[in-house]
């Protein structure tokens, strides 16, 4: 399973991203998931998050999740982007990618690193309403 | 041995400070480290049931124990995404 | 909830259809699919799929799925691209995206819509071999 | 009256044509249309249970009643994707 992570300030460059995709002839679906800054955090309004990481767990933690992903021999290929820093309402600060042979296969998985990124992954929000 | 203790998000501001150390005996687990900075730092006693702690990059429960020149994080819940 | 459709015979651009995204500042969470010709039909490799569709009724199909997403109250907006004719392996033959306010509703919308018109929208394919 | 009938993906080879059209009575049914079909095309016939019917671009059942002019199509499970 190939995997590509990239935990940046800058960004996330969408188009580009799925540009750059690659696929072998077995592969026949790739699920993608943007999350963007929602412009209310509970019921305020806000004008951007501020993400923080504990940057070295963070990489590991992640790569544990892709260890966990390519046991399963269904996934050809994950990537992910996560934003750090400040995130403007409507910017997206994270993306990720599945590739597998079949469409089930990689809605499940692209779900479920979502999820687990969510408990597992050193990275934190503050809204910003400046 | 020391010990030193980094403080993700807010707890950086309940402890009131991001980083810090802590003299212990050898040996000591991670809950011996706890005891320790609840004491001096007791704001971030009331939030110890959310409290996630890692040694290095990995996770570790109360019975790990610790070695010279450990790093410690505490932090609270993650909100990646 | 915006919606929009395309029965094309034209590849899909997907970077540029990535690019062509507006979010307005509710909008948490985009899932998209591409689904890829794969190189194997069963257990023959094959060279491309060719698409053929009842074209009026397949429109008409689609829009009624559309209606019962828009129905949730959760979808702000749809965007589905079939490609017909002859798509070669390694293309893709059909891209969705679904924007919703939080990422559970969108993955949901977007898997169900993809079983929902594997099930009603009159598309058939051939395997090439040649 | 008469009904205008298409077959498409594999139905049409089966069928040996892409359209046609039958002459059945007013206020016909969309079963009868099939039995005069699977009389004139019997390969249709033993994919019956798998055939979907739309008259238009609508999906009908065999207790559909049809109308003069009418668009008949027939054909095998979908395959989109």
């Amino acid at each position: 399973m190939t995997r590509s992570l990239s935990i940046t300030v800058d960004p996330i460059a969408e188009p580009a991203l799925v540009s750059g995709r690659t696929l072998s002839p077995g592969m026949g679906a790739a699920v993608s998931f943007a999350g963007v800054v929602r412009g209310l955090e509970g019921s305020d309004p806000i004008t951007a998050l501020e993400y923080s990481c504990f940057v070295p767990m963070a990489e590991h933690q992640f790569h544990l999740l892709f260890d966990r992903l390519a046991e399963r021999g269904t996934v050809e290929s994950v990537r992910l982007v996560h934003r750090i820093g400040r995130v403007a309402v409507g910017e997206a600060s994270l993306w990720v990618e599945v590739v597998s042979p079949h469409r089930a296969e990689a809605f499940q998985a692209c779900q479920w690193l979502i999820d687990e990124m969510k408990r597992v992954v050193p990275i934190w929000k503050k809204p910003l309403r400046d | 041995m020391t010990i030193r203790v980094t403080f993700w998000s807010y707890f950086a501001d309940l402890a009131g400070c991001a980083e810090t150390s802590v003299t212990l005996p050898e040996r000591a687990t991670v809950g011996l480290l706890l005891e320790s900075l609840y004491r001096s730092h007791p704001a971030l006693a009331d939030l110890r049931r959310s409290t996630l702690i890692a040694v290095g990059v990995e996770y570790q429960d109360a019975d790990h124990v610790l070695a010279d020149g450990d790093s410690v994080s505490l932090f609270p819940p993650v909100q990646g995404g």
